[in-house]
């Protein structure tokens, strides 16, 4: 189901009081006009699940924490703001989980630019 | 308590060795193992599906001096190969293979760039 | 006061380039903070970048214990894109592989959950020895130790050779008597119960908030597997029954794919009995290419480690995205939770009971 | 105990100093050392193979095979790698103490070899308080380690002194008392004593508690699994060694097998009889005892799963301090019959 990006919070609790208590994994998706966040829950009893959209203009991507409803949610948010710079707002740990790098950009976006690759101190020694 | 898994432990001092001796000894492989590469030339159409289905750049046509005149023939760097054999499996003359040959080794990773006069036999 | 201290990326238990940043209270843990990232090779963007069938050798090495168990995920993923069928008895040969993959999976946890609470390699070799006895089935079939790619839309890459049955069934044999072997071995150890049980408890509650897969998520007593939730090829055939415990502890999660084991040399020998004869060769390679535009798949499959979920996107050429949940991931975002107030030595039974492939957890 | 050895000590080195003949005493006392030094040096690289195939064996491989034959001199090849590597010291660390921790240490159990006797009438093991001097020093092993750990300025390093001394706590009292009653069975500390009482029977038939007792202090003394928790190498890498460089290394590699040559020694003197057996010399009894001690030692290594520190800390107080003091009530009963 699609939804706004303000109805996010209380969609997620009122899924989760229906049973929906597992969440399996939020993803991002890229369509070039704008940004989905796709979350995907499950009701593990009744094994039945649910996929919350959540559309995003490219240039205005901040989405709320959904850590209070899902704790499992803290991984897959640092690598959404990661990976497609979408900046999650009420969030303690801002440190990128996967890549150890200084480049700019969001690596999982369309409009990502391959640049020159990360210089490491060795490969600048080995240049010069 | 422990003394039951020692004896278990004591006991495997008989069972026979897993590991081979491997210089001396050699695996026994079946038919489908996926090794170093092979070319047969004479076959080779020089087509080019290799290069194109290849999802590491492996393999580049370089020109090769052959019998025929100058012909593009498949060049791979074993380096960056996954061994994955759709170069293979796509060959319309099935002149490239993947050999049974898994031991080659080399002092310096450029060796590992092979031309196609290399990979034949 | 306490203290910090690091273990990792380079330990004899991290088992690859994990890094823990540890907080002590004298022995015990305050808390525990992974780094992760070290093996990141982004497989999603790699996988946008590449054509179909160019991505299935990508696939198998997210996991390199279980590289089959990906490989078959992505190739479902393409084949319902594609909507291609699996014939009936390339689901029964799927079945019979990937249940043996998942066997020496466990073998291989088995030994390094062994070694990580200071065994010195024996069990390790021991298992690796029984667990290359099963590469080698599987090497006669696909034609490599690790990386098979054998599976192609609508089947696999070759039918079985002729003597597999009869040698995996010899082989099935050794193992199962092998591991009731190992259990023992383990179990009237008095130092492996005490490590274990009660270590590290995950409860079912928590286990379901923090989103445990796989035998973790199966100790901690949540009856979930998508075998049988979700069942696939020839699993609701079989009568495939998940392996629950429900102390939620290490000794749960070690026994849970104990279970798992003997259950999976079960469902082998059963999908022996009920193979049918016919074509099981999927398509060639060439000819893999959807022509669906933005048809939106989703796959869950059982890896051993746990729920592999994958979301795609595909489009004519290439995947438009390819979305992977790793279970070893996810597993291991909850080292937090359960090491808290445990003692530092138990860290590493902790570790060791969640079987994390750090490939699979960077993907 | 540390003072009333000490003094036995002085006691033993005046007498050694006044007897008239300090001369010719001190010449087969050399002479003494170097077949004992070539002894040792033989044992611990032999334990060193045998310990690499026997391992390898239970494991289902083949062990080392290339250099030398059935791979003999592969401890050669390494002890050579590791010597042509530099030597470094951490920052961090204390460096004259790292510096002399583990060279005091293999002194220290070389030293130990020495006083113990090894054949009837070797002149060095005679002393009347043999045993506890023997027992005095080999605690200062432990406190070593710690002083290592300490000094290496590493944080694994750092916790496993931490444990190396609750592990102290642990076993260390029980084995004293085993030590007691050992005394009180042969009414005497003298080491040759100890092994002369026992030519009718061995000890271990008179207390197997406090041998079982004794075996498990030894097997933490000498950093065995399951004690092995100071080097535990899949919680701290290397514990108390994490930082140690290569060409100490090979000290550290050498002082584990003449560690554990000590104290299958011990083992044997105290608890089987020593030298007692038909035939051949007496040391080669005593070797080929010390060396089916080790074997079995090694086997557990292969089998074992490490303790916990907490947990040892119960074993000891709960398990091996009851078994120590019964043990001891039993050779009191002995003793006054």
């Amino acid at each position: 189901m699609k939804i706004e990006r303000g109805k996010l919070i209380e969609t997620l609790k009122e899924l989760k009081g229906k049973g929906y208590k597992y969440l399996v994994k939020i993803a991002g998706v890229d369509n070039i006009n704008s940004i989905s966040v796709l979350y995907f829950v499950r009701d593990i009893d009744n094994n039945k699940e649910e996929v919350v959209e959540v559309e995003l203009d490219p240039n205005d991507t901040a989405l709320p924490s959904v850590e209070e409803v899902y704790k499992a949610a803290d991984w897959y948010e640092r690598t959404l703001y990661e990976m497609f710079g979408i900046e999650i707002k009420g969030r303690q740990i801002r440190r990128l989980l996967l890549e150890k790098w200084n480049g700019k950009g969001a690596p999982l976006r369309k409009n990502f630019e391959w640049g020159a690759p990360y210089e490491t101190k060795q490969s600048k020694k080995a240049v010069a | 308590m422990l003394i039951k898994s020692l004896a278990k432990t004591a006991k495997s001092l008989k069972d026979p060795r897993f590991t081979i001796d491997y210089p001396n000894e050699k695996e026994q492989l079946s038919d489908n193992e996926r090794y170093m590469l092979r070319l047969d030339m004479p076959t080779c159409i020089s087509c080019g599906a290799c290069e194109r289905v290849c999802p590491n750049k492996t393999i580049t046509m370089v020109d090769t001096p052959t019998e025929k005149g100058v012909k593009k023939m498949p060049q791979v760097d074993i380096e960056r190969c996954l061994f994955c054999g759709l170069c293979q499996e796509v060959c319309p003359t099935k002149c490239l293979t993947l050999t049974k040959g898994y031991d080659f080794e080399a002092y310096d990773k450029r060796q590992f760039v092979k031309r196609p006069e290399e990979l034949e036999g | 006061m306490t203290t910090k201290i690091n273990i990792g990326p380079i330990h004899p238990s991290t088992h690859g380039v994990l890094r823990l940043v540890v907080e002590l209270d004298g022995d015990t843990i305050v808390g525990v903070e992974p780094h992760i990232g070290f093996l990141h090779r982004g497989v999603e963007k790699l996988a946008e970048n590449r054509m179909y069938m160019q991505n299935i050798g990508y696939m198998e090495k997210i996991d390199y214990v279980a590289p089959m168990a990906y490989d078959d995920a992505y190739v479902a993923a393409v084949e319902e894109a594609m909507g291609v069928e699996v014939k009936e008895r390339a689901k029964y040969i799927r079945t019979i592989l990937l249940e043996l993959q998942r066997i020496a999976s466990h073998l291989l946890w088995l030994g390094t959950m062994a070694n990580d609470l200071g065994q010195f390699y024996t069990l390790f070799m021991w298992t690796f020895r029984d667990r290359d006895k099963i590469l080698r089935l599987l090497q006669e079939h696909a034609g490599a130790r690790m990386f098979y790619l054998n599976m192609r839309p609508g089947g696999v890459v070759r039918d079985l050779p002729p003597d597999f049955e009869e040698n995996t069934l010899q082989v099935l044999d050794y193992i199962e008597k092998r591991i009731t072997e190992y259990e023992h071995y383990l179990e009237s150890n008095q130092v492996f119960i005490e490590r274990t049980k009660g270590i590290g408890v995950l409860s079912r509650e928590m286990a379901i908030e923090l989103g445990a897969t796989g035998p973790v998520l199966r100790g901690s007593g949540v009856n979930y597997d998508t075998r049988s939730n979700k069942p696939y090829y020839a699993y609701s055939e079989l009568g495939f029954r998940p392996q629950v415990m429900f102390a939620g502890d290490s000794f749960a999660r070690y026994k849970v794919r104990m279970l798992e084991m003997k259950e999976s040399i079960r469902m082998v020998r059963e999908a022996f009995k009920k193979i049918p004869e016919g074509d099981a060769v999927g398509m060639p390679v060439r000819l893999i290419m959807p022509q669906a535009k933005n048809k939106i798949v989703t796959v869950n499959r059982e890896t051993p480690r746990g729920e592999a979920f994958i979301y795609m996107i595909a489009d004519k050429e290439r995947p438009y995205r390819l979305s992977i949940r790793t279970p070893s991931f996810i597993n291991l975002s909850l080292i937090n939770e359960i090491a808290k107030g445990s003692r530092l030595a138990d860290l590493f039974a902790i570790l060791g009971s969640l079987d994390l492939v750090m490939a699979d957890v960077d993907l | 105990m540390l003072t009333f050895s000490i003094s036995a000590i002085a006691n033993w080195l005046v007498s050694l100093l006044s007897s008239a003949s300090v001369v010719k005493q001190a010449e087969g006392l050399a002479a003494y050392a170097i077949g004992v030094a070539i002894l040792i040096m033989a044992f611990a690289y032999f334990l060193g193979w045998l310990e690499r195939k026997i391992i390898a064996k239970v494991q289902a491989r083949h062990g080392p095979t290339v250099v030398g034959k059935y791979g003999l001199l592969q401890n050669l090849a390494d002890f050579m790698k590791l010597l042509a590597k530099s030597n470094f010291f951490p920052k961090s660390s204390d460096k004259l103490l790292f510096a002399v921790a583990l060279p005091a240490m293999l002194a220290l159990s070389i030293f130990l070899i020495l006083l113990l006797p090894l054949a009837p009438s070797t002149g060095i093991g005679n002393m009347t308080n043999g045993l506890l001097i023997v027992f005095a020093l080999f605690a200062f092993m432990p406190l070593l380690i710690f002083i290592n750990g300490i000094a290496s300025g590493n944080k694994f390093g750092e916790i496993s002194a931490q444990r190396s001394v609750i592990m102290i706590m642990s076993y260390e009292i029980p084995m004293l008392i085993v030590i007691a009653s050992i005394g009180m069975l042969a009414h005497s500390y003298d080491l040759v004593n100890i092994v002369e009482s026992q030519a009718h029977i061995w000890y271990i038939f008179l207390m197997p508690l406090g041998f079982f007792v004794f075996f498990v202090a030894m097997l933490a003394e000498l950093e065995r699994s399951p004690f092995d928790l100071r080097e535990a190498d899949s919680e701290l890498i290397a514990g108390w060694l994490t930082d140690v460089s290569a060409p100490y290394y090979t000290l550290a590699l050498f002082l584990d097998y003449t560690k554990m040559f000590l104290g299958s020694l011990i083992v044997v003197i105290l608890f089987f009889g020593g030298w007692s057996g038909y035939g051949l010399l007496p040391v080669f009894w005593l070797v080929v005892k010390a060396l089916i001690f080790a074997i079995f030692v090694m086997l557990l290594r292969a089998t074992a799963v490490r303790m916990k520190l907490d947990r040892l800390l119960r074993f000891g107080w709960l398990a091996l301090m009851p078994l120590a003091l019964i043990n001891l009530i039993v050779a009191y009963l002995l003793f006054v019959m």
